[in-house]
């Protein structure tokens, strides 16, 4: 693809420059440190899963009682590898006896270190052995069923109830969708857990439990097979407990998971330095599976101005790309947030889109980008929104986009009823096919509106960058400096998961995916 | 999830949440009372929590309304009986043999686009060669004599046609439908034909993309065809049908 | 502008030399003869108007009055003349009294014809005069209420009721609309006469009479002033009337007429030797008026397909310009048709309208084209049908069309209701705003698939126009070149109104007009 | 083209038309009996002429109808008393100068996004400084106390902060109504300031773009704001309102 913009490429080398800087910045913290949320990772990949009789589930259970009289400075497996040693029970089974009172991990006597770390690496590694299998399994599928062309057509589905999801999803994959993503119930990423089973009660969304992702991934399978169409599954790896959920993502063959550096700092108030942990391991986990990552720029424009805040939005991908890039995602699997959100109203408003657009594929074209749609301009006006929709529609085929997340018409009034589904993806084909090759018919006007608007938004990032770079990215937030929004690095839920590792601290996985990341 | 076949309800999210999109205009400005208007009239169609999302303003005294709301009233489909047509589409192949051996002779049929319709396209896929949506029309069909007298023919000059060449079946098309002026003609076209006692001579068909089965037998006609009709369904609703009576 | 398509020169000008060919292979024929309809026209000059006491229109009384007793060789301004002459009443009276069998004028002692032409050709001045006048208040009236920025909008009334069009037709000029066109009543294209007086019974349209020319003139007039913004008028002047239809709207002020050269002739099975004849003498109206033509040509894409039979669109606009220079139209009279009816389900089908939308605009620069809305291929999926609307918009913006006639999302169910047109306002200005300057800030690429279908169309229009010039319009008409459409020279409505002049006939507005417009 | 008041209809464009266009998913396969039921639920919602212009299977046993038809019911204007804000809106220096003027001093207000709430940029268009469509938010008026308590606010935190600062006015978004979540939740204020005998101490406010003011009422608030709300709107109506109460 020729360079449609004539953009510096010196101006994109300072960004990443400064985005190496800004995450050598916060590297130590992370490495210094672990999370409850980390801990009941581990727990979930040496086998511990379902509730105790109040509810509360397991992983929470043993990494509660372990905390609770040792802290977790040393990590679970420690003592959890001890009672498997000593009482030759499997993970599980240890954790129900100790959510029935049956058993304290501290009551057993214990094995040195490296007597545990020696005998009990082996279930780690065929845990890790188990995850590898999963990700072949797509990789097999998608042999067999080749996913559709690019822009492939990305739909939600948020009914609350993960049976309806299902029929929802069948028929839009039917309809021609390529991926399902599953809403989550309201604020889910506040809950320092993960819901168990299936679930047929939430708002605005279904939660993300283990089996409803079982559930939709069998039904998509259906589809895939009889389709030969093999049909991506999306779901939310961002919150209080994003390493877990990355985790049960790669057990149920998840595809993409949305999965952001900053999004739970900025826009649910969740502890900075606890993030900044969780996401690092969570991109591990995502990394190692396979699955493609969502990052949540477009989140930005719902509450800040998408032109005067789109150098925030360029800014915060190269940092969420380097901050990835760390935890072993290929560039391939960074899909990187960007929308469709300026103002309907603005004269050569799709001018400015389009730049932006372009540039995004120019600056990272390895990365498919995760485009949305329009959101918060939409209104009680649907036909108005299902043009709206077209022009972003259009937007993507003209720049070369990969990932179309789907406008609907009602996104005003309610989540996506089953035919608002179908009219959004009948509205992405049409235009899509009718002007499938107009990128390459299309030349910018040398020192035109677009690319000056283009030169600009990167100008203003490099600026930005290399300002958060000079003073940190948690000052840099803290001073609001991304979506005007300020948080305190001791501020915001979560802080108490924060545990800084001792000495000893083992946790076999971070050193079984580097390893196979190469990092 | 199971539908409850004698009581059908709209699908939103969720079986039976009955939701239902709408928009009109009333003849009122856009304000508290026209917004109440459209509330009240929603309700006497039987919406419940209606959801008025888009009302504006449209000038001279009208405002434009988007609404959506929950339907109270359900259906029982059990009790359908749909009006089907009652043969079943061949192929070219199948019909020019269906012909050749139970009819024995070619069929004759005869076509026009009534009163004061010009729209000669939908008539023409169904019978020019050419056909639609890539299919033959009958005039292909060596099994078929095809009569096609365009548009804007009187209804007195098609049934006369009708009558000199002897047609088995006499095709109507139409596809203006304002101020129910189709109606009209072909209850006018249909009233000739009984005046003259020549009803029962022909299979009648009428078509056009507004023409349902059920108004097509309301009017008298044998059988309608609307949106998206094919040569062979119509081909082969002919034949059937001139058998069908051959027997009785 | 530059040349974006990188278009041939020498086969725009080898369609030109074609074109005139073809025009002076029919000129002969159209100044040998008079029509009854020109008759009639000129009866309603001399002030003739109003009916009998069975409805018939005046102009047709007197007409055929004339016409059964002596023919039409010598035009009705001869026994016209004579009469107000003897009698000393006025046109009208004269018409009234024959209406009423109180004259007959074949009863009257003849005056010698040039005594005649010496004393009533000052009422014939004084008609052409007061005609000027109208057209000098349009240009007042468009100094003071400038019309609105291009491309105009342009949507259509047709509720069949003046009265309920002129409540629709303010409504949308307010909303934004920047022409109104109000549509005729179903075939009144076949009536050898005009219907008289506000009519409130029509099917798919309203009649086109002189009072609700009027009705609506006035109603427009209203809102130009409270806008600010002048308003423009539109009918229909084709079909058996077409002379009577143009004089009728200069002298009510319409801005705009559709008005073909062939249209009669091909879709409405008219004689095409009448047509010829009385399409010149209206447009020689319409050129005095200061009235915009507009071509038919989006009709042969109703019938036949838009990519196969492109070019015949092509080679249609430039015998209609051609034609209309003769008439003494200017270029900026002569709104060329052109429309986007391509498949909507064809790969690329944008990027062929595009070219197509360019081509035009490039090889008649100074001629707005008159831009038609999808229809055949409008479904009753009114949502797909606003999206399709959409596109077409934009396609204008990319391409800087003029008169954009706007699509409405119920164009396969029903003639437009009050909010179809509301939302088709609003879909334009949304388009034409939000991709403003689009056409600036795109090239097409050398040799791509936008520039080629705009030679192939361009070439084929070429040879289609040297065939037809080599074999006459006439001729080419009865192959069927046209739309595939065959009609003879003899067949058709109207013939019968086709009169050779004598060799003293005389109508005095044919020589006032040629003179005004230097032809 | 007189519009009679007593028995006003919809317009599409003929007065009294009655055309409504609708939209909407059976659970039944696109075919001849889905279509019936179709035609038979817009019937009992009283429209006639229903004209089926759109049936697309959706897959999984559902099927999306478009239609248009004309509806026989007709609406009373004359006896409409819709719920009307009693107040009239001030501009920024008005409302100012009135609270100098009529209450002599400053006004305080408090909000928040309730319960699972987390849609701010409502709430914060009435209450921020940058305000909304161009216009202040309260918190730019001098005579204005504002808190904004922000999102997710439990209803109890919100009460007590309510009290702890004196407010004159609780201002409560609600934004996310699926299921009905916004009724339940604004309900359960409601009732836990009644139950602490709370609920006269405070002009009760509640916006968000589903909200009307006939549910606002309904739930026992003083007023509801929808779409396109300004923070004038909001502001004149609470200092008119504290002013009319005091003088009762
Ligand atoms: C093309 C067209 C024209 C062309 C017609 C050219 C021609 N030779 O046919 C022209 C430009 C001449 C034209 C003119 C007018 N038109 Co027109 N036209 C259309 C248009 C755009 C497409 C129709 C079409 O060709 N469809 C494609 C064919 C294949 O579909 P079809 O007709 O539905 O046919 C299928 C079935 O219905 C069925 N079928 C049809 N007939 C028959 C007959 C039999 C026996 C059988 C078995 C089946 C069958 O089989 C076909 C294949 O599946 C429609 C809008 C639209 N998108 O539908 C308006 C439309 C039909 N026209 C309309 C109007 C009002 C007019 C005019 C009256 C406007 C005017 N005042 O001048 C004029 C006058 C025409 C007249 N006297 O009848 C209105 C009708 C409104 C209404 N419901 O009453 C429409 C809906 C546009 C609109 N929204 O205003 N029109
Ligand atoms: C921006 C946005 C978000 C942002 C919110 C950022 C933020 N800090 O506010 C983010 C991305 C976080 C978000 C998340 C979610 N959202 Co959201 N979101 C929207 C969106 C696109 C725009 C809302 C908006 O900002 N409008 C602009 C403001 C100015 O308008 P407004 O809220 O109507 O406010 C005006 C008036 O209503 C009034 N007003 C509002 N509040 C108040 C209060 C008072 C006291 C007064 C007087 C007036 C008043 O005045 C304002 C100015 O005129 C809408 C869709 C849409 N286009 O409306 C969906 C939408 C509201 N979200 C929705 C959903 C479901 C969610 C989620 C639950 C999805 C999920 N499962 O994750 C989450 C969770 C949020 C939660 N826990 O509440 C649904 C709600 C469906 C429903 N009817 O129940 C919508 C409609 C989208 C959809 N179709 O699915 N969302
Ligand atoms: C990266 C990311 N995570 C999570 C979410 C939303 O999830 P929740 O409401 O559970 O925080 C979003 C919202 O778009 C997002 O962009
Ligand atoms: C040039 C021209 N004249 C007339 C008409 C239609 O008028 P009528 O139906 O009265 O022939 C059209 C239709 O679009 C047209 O293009």
């Amino acid at each position: 693809m020729k360079d449609k913009l004539k953009i510096d490429r010196d101006l994109i080398n300072r960004c990443r420059h400064a985005s190496k800087a800004i995450a050598d910045g916060i590297q130590p913290h992370i490495e210094e440190n672990t999370t409850t949320a980390i801990e009941r990772t581990v727990a979930r990949l040496m086998g511990i899963d379902g509730v105790n009789s109040q509810g509360i589930p397991l992983p929470n259970v043993i990494v509660d009682h372990i905390k609770e009289v040792e802290g977790l400075g040393r990590g679970v497996f420690y003592r959890l590898g001890n009672a498997i040693l000593k009482t030759g029970k499997n993970a599980r089974e240890i954790a129900v006896d100790v959510a029935n009172s049956r058993l304290s991990l501290f009551k057993l006597p214990m094995y040195g270190l490296n007597v545990i770390k020696q005998k009990i690496r082996p279930i780690a590694v065929e845990a890790v052995n188990s995850l590898r299998k999963i990700r072949e399994k797509r990789t097999l599928l998608q042999e067999k069923y080749p996913p559709g062309a690019k822009p492939w057509l990305y739909v939600i589905v948020a009914t609350g109830n993960i049976y309806e999801d299902v029929a929802q999803a069948r028929a839009a994959a039917r309809q021609g969708a390529d991926i399902i993503a599953v809403i989550r119930s309201t604020a889910q990423s506040l809950l320092d857990y993960v819901p168990y089973g299936a679930t047929t009660e939430g708002f605005g969304g279904t939660y993300a439990t283990q089996e409803n992702f079982r559930l939709m991934r069998n039904a998509l399978d259906e589809v895939s097979a009889e389709t030969g169409r093999y049909i991506q599954l999306v779901n939310y790896c961002s919150g209080l407990a994003m390493p877990e959920i990355a985790v049960m993502g790669a057990m149920e063959r998840l595809d993409m998971m949305l999965n952001d550096a900053m999004y739970g700092i900025l826009f649910r108030n969740i502890n900075m330095k606890r993030t900044f942990i969780d996401q690092y391991f969570s991109r591990m986990i995502n990394a190692f599976a396979g699955i493609i990552i969502n990052t949540g720029e477009d989140n930005y424009l719902t509450t800040s101005d998408a032109v005067e805040e789109a150098h925030v939005v360029l800014a915060s991908q190269f940092i969420n790309e380097e901050l990835a890039l760390r935890s072993g995602l290929k560039h391939e699997q960074i899909g990187l947030g960007h929308a469709f959100e300026i103002n309907p109203d603005i004269e050569d408003g799709f001018l400015m889109e389009i730049a932006q657009a372009q540039l995004v594929t120019m600056i990272f074209p390895d990365s498919p980008v995760k485009y949305m749609p329009p959101t918060k301009h939409m209104t009680g006006d649907i036909f108005k929104g299902y043009l709206m929709n077209g022009l972003f529609n259009l937007s993507s085929i003209m720049t070369g986009q990969s990932i179309q997340l789907l406008g609907m018409l009602t996104e005003a009034i309610h989540t996506p009823f089953l035919h608002d589904r179908a009219l959004s993806i009948e509205n992405a084909k049409y235009i899509f096919n009718n002007a499938r090759h107009l990128q390459d018919e299309i030349r910018f006007t040398s020192n035109g509106r677009v690319q000056k608007r283009a030169d600009t938004v990167l100008t203003e990032a490099v600026h930005l960058l290399e300002e958060v770079a000079e003073k940190g990215i948690m000052k840099a937030i803290e001073e609001g400096k991304f979506a005007v929004i300020s948080r305190t690095p001791e501020g915001g839920r979560g802080m108490k998961g924060v545990i800084k590792k001792e000495s000893d601290y083992f946790n076999p996985f971070i050193d079984l995916f580097k390893e196979e990341l190469g990092i | 999830m199971k539908v409850d076949r004698r009581a059908v309800k709209p699908y939103g999210d969720t079986i039976n949440d009955g939701k239902v999109q709408m928009s009109f205009t009333l003849p009122l400005k856009a304000g508290r009372e026209a917004e109440e208007a459209a509330r009240i009239l929603a309700d006497k169609m039987g919406l419940e929590e209606v959801d008025i999302v888009g009302m504006k303003d449209l000038g001279e005294g009208f405002c434009f309304f988007i609404l959506y709301g929950k339907l109270s009233h359900s259906v029982d489909v059990t009790t359908i009986k749909a009006a089907e047509i009652d043969t079943n589409t061949m192929d070219y192949y199948e019909i020019n043999n269906f012909i050749k051996k139970e009819i024995g002779r070619k069929v004759t049929v005869v076509g026009a686009c009534t009163g004061s319709d010009a729209h000669t396209v939908g008539l023409d896929s169904i019978l020019n060669m050419k056909g639609y949506a890539g299919e033959y029309g009958l005039e292909r069909y060596p099994e078929f004599n095809v009569y096609n007298l365009g548009s804007q023919v009187p209804n007195e000059k098609l049934i006369i046609k009708a009558v000199e060449i002897g047609a088995d079946a006499i095709l109507v098309s139409q596809v203006v439908t304002q101020k129910e002026i189709h109606i009209k003609n072909l209850t006018e076209f249909v009233e000739l034909l009984e005046a003259e006692g020549l009803r029962d001579r022909f299979v009648l068909i009428v078509g056009g993309p507004r023409i349902t089965l059920e108004l097509a037998i309301e009017l008298g006609f044998d059988a309608g065809f609307g949106r998206g009709t094919t040569p062979a369904d119509v081909a082969s609703y002919i034949v059937q049908t001139i058998v069908k009576r051959k027997k009785k």
